[in-house]
Order: C-alpha cells, then structure tokens, then sequence
C-alpha cells in the first residue's frame, strides 16, 4: 500500500476507494503475512469500509418502485389544494 | 403510427356497420342472397373485388410526378420498402421495391428520418383479397436526397450558440449519485425505450424509485413536453437523476431533441440528466447539454446506476466473508497453543522421566555388580563344597571297597584254613595212616622189637637180642628166644 | 539459538515473535539435547510466552468478536440474495 | 578415566555431569578390574552422585509441577474449544 | 600354582586377587589330584577367601542400600500415563 | 612290592600312601602266592590301613564339617536374595 | 627234598613247609622203599607234621575270625552310604 492509496483520515472515501481498499485488504490478509496485530487492525478497517459500502449500496429501498409522474403530480396537486 | 393500409381502413372502420349492410345489400342480385340499398339511387352493388380493380386502374393512369417532403417512418420489409413523405400541408404514404430501393440509395447513400427527399413515381392501390387488406401508395421509382445541409446546419448553428452561452457545461459539474434513490424518466409511454430501461434497472438489482414521465418523443410536439416532464420530475418528484430515453427513431424523431427550449432547459436543471434518445452517429443537442450521453436506454439505466448492485452487494457479502474467515483464521492458532502447551508439559515430563529411568537403572547397577558377584562366590563356594563332598564320599567308598574286598579275601583264607587245607591235612593223614604199621598190626600182624623198642627186622637180628618185645595191635608181649 | 534470535529482556515480544520463539523451544526440547537445567529453564520460558500469546489472542479475540463480523456477513448476504 | 574427566571438588556438578560420572563408575565397576577398596570408594562416590541426580530430579520436577501446565493445557483447550 | 600366584602372607589380598585363587583352588579341586590332606586345606583356604570377599561385598552392599528411585521413577511414569 | 615302597615303620602314612599300600595288598591276595602266615599277615595289615584310611577320612570330614561350609552357603543365599 | 629244604630243627617249620614234608613222606613211603624202622619214623614224623599244621589252620582261622572285618565292611559302607 503506498500513500497515495492512502486516504487522508478524515475524508470520506468513495465507494471505488472503499471497495479498492477492501480488496487489498483481503489480499494482505491472504497473503498470510499480516501479524495477528495487523490482522486485528486489518478486519477492523475491512469492516468499516464494508459497512460504508454497504451504507452507500443500501440506501434506496428493498424493491423497485414504479410511479408515473402524472399521478403524482395530481396527487401533489390533490394534497396542495386540501 | 400510420401505414398505408390503416389509412384505408381507417375511415370504413368509422361507419363500419354501414359498410356491412351494404355489402349484405349489395350481394343480393349478384353472386349472393344480399340485394341493393332499398331506395338508394346509386348504382350497384357491385362486387367489391372488381370496384378495387377499378379503382387500381383509376389511380395508375393518375399522372407520374415528383414530390418534395421530409422522408419518415421508413420501414422496410422483405420485399419492400415502406416510409411518408410530409411536409406541413400534409403527407402520403410511400413504397418502393426493394429492388430499386437498393438501387436508388446506392449512389448518395441512404436516405434516413427527417431528411428532405425527392421521389419520382406515381398513385397505385393494392386492391387486397379475401383474405389480405388492400392500401394505397405513391409508388417511388427514383428518390433524391434533398435539403439535408439545411437541418444539419441549423442544428449546428443552435449547438454552437449554446455552446458559447456556457450551457454545455453546468450538466457535467453535477455528480451522479452512485445509488440514486429515486430515478425519473422520460420516455414514450409503449416505447421498447421505457422496458429496456426497467430491464437495466432490475438486472443491477437497483431497488429505488422511478417516476415515469410519459412524453411523445417522436415528434415537433414532443420538445414541450418534455420540458413540461423534466420541470416536474426535478422539482415535484425530486428525482436524483433523469433519463431521457428514446428507441431508435428517426431523424425527425431525434430533431425535437434539438429543440432550443429543451436544451436550455436541461442544461440549467439541477438534476443530472442522461440522455438517451439518438444513435451513436447523430449526436443531438440534448446529447450536448446532458450530464451524460448514452447510445442506448441500456447504457442510460446503467450510468443512472453507476454500479451493479447485485455483484457490489454479492462482493461486499463475500469481502466480509473473507473478512470474518480470516478472523477465524487468526484465532485458529488459538488451538496451537494447548498443543504447545501440552508439548512443553509432556517435554518437561520425558526430560525427567528419562533421566529418572536412567538414573534408577544406574542406581540398581552397583547392587546388580555386588549381587552378581555375590552369586558367584555363592557358586564357588558350592563348588569347593561339592568337589570336597565328592573327595570325601570317593574316598569313604574306596575304603569301603578296599574293606570288602580284604574281608572277602579273608573269607577265602578262613575258608581254606578252615576246609580246604584240613581237607589236604586229612588226605595226607590218610596216606601217612596207609604206611602206618599200626593198621598190618590189627590185622593180626605183630611187629618184633628189641626191648628198648628197636624193630627186629630178621631172624639173626632176634636171635642175636634174645629178648624180645612182640608188639601185636591191642599191646605188647615180652618174649625170649628159646632155639630148642 | 544465536544471540539475533533472542529477545534483548525488557521489550515486549510480539505475538509471532513469542509464537516462533515457543517452536523453537519445542523443537530444542524435542531434540532432546537439552540438559536438565535448560530443560527446566525452556519449559518455563515457554509457559510464559505461551500465556502471553493466549492473552494476546485473547484479546485479539474479542476484538475480533466485537466486530461481530458474522451480522455483518448475514446482513450482507440477505441484502445480496434479494 | 582422565584427570580431565575428574571434577575438581567443591564445585557443583550439573546433573549431566554427575550422571556422566556415574555410569563411568559403573563402567569400572562392571570391568571387574578394580580393587575392593576401589570398588567401595567407586561405590560410594556413585551413591552420592546418584543422591545428588535424584535431589537435582526431584527438583527439577517439582519446578515443573510448581508452572500447573496441566491447568493452562486444560485452560487453553477449554478457550480453544469455545 | 606358580609362587607367583601366590600371595605372599600377610599382605592383603584384593578382592579380585582372592576371587581368581579361589577360582585356582575350584580347578585343582576338580582335577581330583589333591591329595585328601591338600583338598582339606583347599577347603579351608577357599572357604576362607570366600569369606573374605563375602565381608569385603557385604560392605560394599551395605552402602548401596536404603537409596530406592525406583519410588521416583514409578510416581514420573503414572504422570506421564495420565 | 620293593623297599621303596615300603614306609619305614613308626611313620605314619598317608591316606593317598596307606589306600595304595591297600591296593597292593589286595594285589598281592589276588595272586595266590601268599602263604597262610602272609595272608594273615597281609589281612591283618590291610585292615588296620584301611582303618586308618577311614580314620583319616572321618578326621577330614570332621575338619570339613567344623568349616560349617552349608552355614556359609546359606548366608550367601541369603545376602544374594536380599 | 634237599638240606636246604630242610628245616633246621628248633626252627618252626611254616604251614607250607610242613605241609610239603609231609606229602615228602607220603611219597618216600609210597616208594615202598623205606624201611620199617624209617617207616616207622617217617609215620611218626608225618603224623606230627600234620598235627602241627592243624593246629597252624586253626590257629590261622581263629585269627582270621577275630579280625572281623565283616564288621570292618559294614561299617564303612555305612559311612560311605550316609
């Protein structure tokens, strides 16, 4: 990991840089070379970083929700006048 | 959508049930039970059939002309090749064969929607069948493209204005949300546009809202319209992002995505729109002023959702997968330390019970050394003690021996002196006893002695001793020699 | 042993360091050429690094069980499979 | 036997030393080539090594016993099982 | 027997010294060529020698006794089974 | 029998020469040669050696006897067992 | 029969000799040649050469007898047997 990969502290990532640092999360931890530490500080980062994902992946609805415009529109025109 | 056999249809359709009385009427006197139209004063009925041929016939010896208008709804089929020609007073229906379609588009390349032509060719009606429609067309023999620097132009003209006025550029400062929670979209209500976009949306597993704008997108109608829908869908709706989508079209289909209002409309709107309404050859003015630009309602679907949630979301469950085994697998070596532990302990006892072994076999050596040695004079002892026995026993059975074999020859001694030699003793005494003249004596016998006991051997012997002693057996008797 | 391999006294070893250092051990015991007084001095130290290493993955433990990693994953592949 | 081999008196042997001896006595012992006198010395020397070995396992044993590795085996099985 | 096997009287003889004429007298014993008056004072010499090394192990032995590991090494080996 | 054989009166004999003068004068029975005088002569002699070849076996085995060898036996068996 | 066979007289005369004058005076008067006067002392001499032998056998047995060595035999079997 270089530190231009790095993302400052504080910033929030994207999802790609999120995403991309989990990965390299996984291969650090797959290349069996992290000490139990840095394994600890590993999971710990993948997860906020899922978590982030996640949160990012997860913010609409459980399923797709169709509405034609001109019903809402008279809805909204409905609601407006009462 | 019009054709040319609806154009036909269209208006008997109207006064349908009409129609079907007076074909009932008209087919009385003829091939049928059906009569004419009581109290009509036309002529007739006649066979439908022939009328069409007629008809045909009519139509055909119309004068063959050429026309000017802007070439739509091209539709080519197997054999032939359907499209309109309009201009603002009014339009018709065009075929051509296939054949001399190929053939008049060879040259100048193909004639596409909205294009100005110019046909040459003239009226024809298929009269149809029983069982086939019949339609009218103006059948084009030779076509012309014409007036297409004037569109293209004007439309270049209009981009490089608001290209100058900056209005380019607000729609690609904006960011699109990677998940957008609410997408609207504006697209022709039965368009393959409106599904293709569904269908994009759900493969990505996107599960948020779309507000569908239906808009006519075909036609010099559709730009208010639209700007009408995209006002709506950013303001009331307060959609992330708009898709604007329409199926392959036209030309003059794509002309009213050049329309200046639509334009400036999009372009100041604070809601990213992707545009999706031309093809990758004709860029239009909305494809300019959008956020993004897309070949297909596809691709727009997909840029409106930036990432496909079903893999993202299966890649993120499986990165926390991998996250949570590879916490697993640091604590697996929780499971080496008991072993370690127990090695250390099982370690720590070999060390000692080795060395314990040892010693004790140590320990037992030196006694082992003074045991065996106290075997062996054990053994020797024994042995001093059994080879004395045995000189002793040897020696007690050698006199033993010697004192029977001295008694028996003591034996063989006492017997000899006891028997044997009396035996010999008496054998001799009997042989002395034999020459013993004792015995001639008792036989009667006497022996002549002097008397001093002398034997007188012989009568001068007698007579010279005078005296005699005759010794018979039992005694003897004193007698003198008397020589009378 | 080489004096590179031993722990100057007064540092904290490592996981992996204590880890390596109780194989080591181990595999000195095992040869058994070790004298009686090293025995005892080996056993011990191996004791001690072994219960430094349990607490050290004891606590790497419950951090990890913190995360609860396992909600995480159960979350995510509910929201995957819809 | 060597001079060499002989331990100068007074300085404790290490119990590899004084089980070295020993079976070197009891080498001379089992070679028959000793006089009495030498056999009772040898003898003697021996017992006293040996009290010495077995003072030393004794404890060395105990040390080990004192470290409970028995309680930390069961312990860390008991936390690995979990 | 050779004066050199003799010993010369008055001077000690070493318990192997007395083993090795008691061996001697064992043979001639055997040889069945003492005289009565020689086996007899063959007896009593090996008797007597036999004696002597006899004193001479009992002394050795008696040094060797009341030392018992295997005590040490049974209570290691239950251990160990268990 | 020569002179030389012959002990010279008022010595006594050994066992070893008194069994072979024995033999001789079993010898000399054996013959037949001996005249009644000698063959009394002769018993006579051979009975007093052959008492006194008893004599001096019953003289050994008494002095053997006082060695009390079986005492000595059974004390080594006894040290052996122990 | 020579002189030297002769005993000198007042010299006792062995069994054996006795014995053989006697059969000597058989012989003479079997010859038939002596006279009667020499019969006569022949016969005489015969009969008390014969009565001195008896009396030499019964003397000789009386011996014989007293030296029991019936006894002699038994008694050292018994000792040899024991």
């Amino acid at each position: 990991m270089t530190d231009e990969q790095r993302q400052p502290p504080g910033e929030a990532l994207s999802y790609e840089q999120a995403s991309a640092r989990v990965e390299q999360i996984i291969r650090r931890l797959d290349s069996g070379e992290a000490s139990l530490d840095e394994t600890l500080a590993l999971v710990k980062e993948g997860k906020s970083l899922i978590e982030l994902c996640a949160d990012e992946l997860g913010a609409v609805g459980a399923a797709l929700e169709e509405l034609r415009l001109d019903e809402l529109v008279s809805r909204l025109e409905n609601e407006a006048s009462t | 959508m019009v054709g040319p056999p609806s154009s036909i249809r269209s208006p008997s359709a109207a006064d349908g049930e009409q129609t079907v009385r007076a074909a009932r009427v008209d087919s009385a006197p003829g091939a049928g039970p059906a009569g004419g139209i009581p109290d009509s004063q036309l002529a007739g009925p006649f066979p439908v059939g022939d009328y069409a041929g007629a008809l045909r016939a009519k139509l055909r010896s119309f004068a063959r002309v050429q026309l000017v208008g802007e070439l739509v709804n091209l539709r080519p089929s197997r054999a032939r090749v359907y499209f309109e020609l309009r201009d603002a007073g009014g339009a018709l229906p065009c075929a051509a064969w296939r054949d001399d379609w190929e053939r008049m588009v060879a040259g100048g390349g193909a004639p596409v929607e909205g294009m100005q032509v110019v046909v040459a060719g003239g009226c024809d009606f298929y009269p149809g069948s029983a069982t086939s429609s019949p339609g009218f067309s103006f059948a084009v023999s030779e076509l012309r493209i014409a007036g297409e620097g004037d569109l293209l132009a004007r439309i270049d003209r209009l981009r490089k204005r608001l290209d100058a006025e900056g209005l380019c550029e607000p729609q690609r400062r904006l960011t699109l949300p990677l998940v957008p929670r609410t997408i609207g979209v504006v697209t022709g209500e039965r368009g393959k546009a409106r599904d293709d976009v569904l269908a994009a949306l759900q493969r990505r597993g996107w599960a948020g809202r779309v507000v569908w704008a239906y808009a006519p997108v075909q036609d010099r109608h559709a730009a208010p319209a639209i700007v009408r829908a995209l006002g709506d869908l950013a303001g009331l709706a307060r959609v992330d992002v708009v898709i604007v989508a329409r199926g392959g079209g036209s030309l003059a289909d794509l002309l009213c995505f050049c329309d200046e209002t639509l334009c400036r409309t999009v372009a100041l709107l604070d809601v990213p729109v992707i545009a999706s309404v031309g093809h990758h050859t004709d860029r239009t003015l909305l494809d300019d002023v959008a956020a993004v630009s897309c070949s297909t309602p596809t691709h727009a679907a997909e840029a409106a959702v930036g990432i496909d949630l079903r893999r993202a979301r299966h890649d993120l469950a499986a990165g926390g997968g991998r996250l949570r085994d590879h916490a697993t697998q640091a604590m697996r070596s929780r499971a080496e330390l008991p072993v370690a532990a127990a090695r250390l302990r099982e370690n720590g006892r070999r060390a000692l019970l080795t060395r314990a072994r040892l010693l004790a076999s140590l320990s037992r050596a030196p006694g082992e050394h003074v045991a065996r040695q106290r075997a062996r004079l054990h053994q020797q002892l024994r042995e001093i003690r059994a080879a004395s026995s045995r000189r002793l026993a040897g020696g007690r059975e050698l006199s033993a021996r010697h004192a029977l074999v001295l008694a028996r020859k003591a034996d063989a001694a006492l017997l000899d002196a006891r028997e044997r030699r009396p035996r010999e003793l008496q054998r001799l005494a009997l042989a002395l006893a034999a020459h013993d003249p004792q015995r001639t004596l008792e036989r009667g016998y006497a022996i002549v002695e002097s008397p001093d006991g002398a034997p007188l051997a012989s009568a001068r012997e007698a007579r010279a001793a005078r005296e005699l002693l005759l010794r018979f057996a039992d005694a003897s008797v004193a007698a003198r020699v008397d020589e009378r």
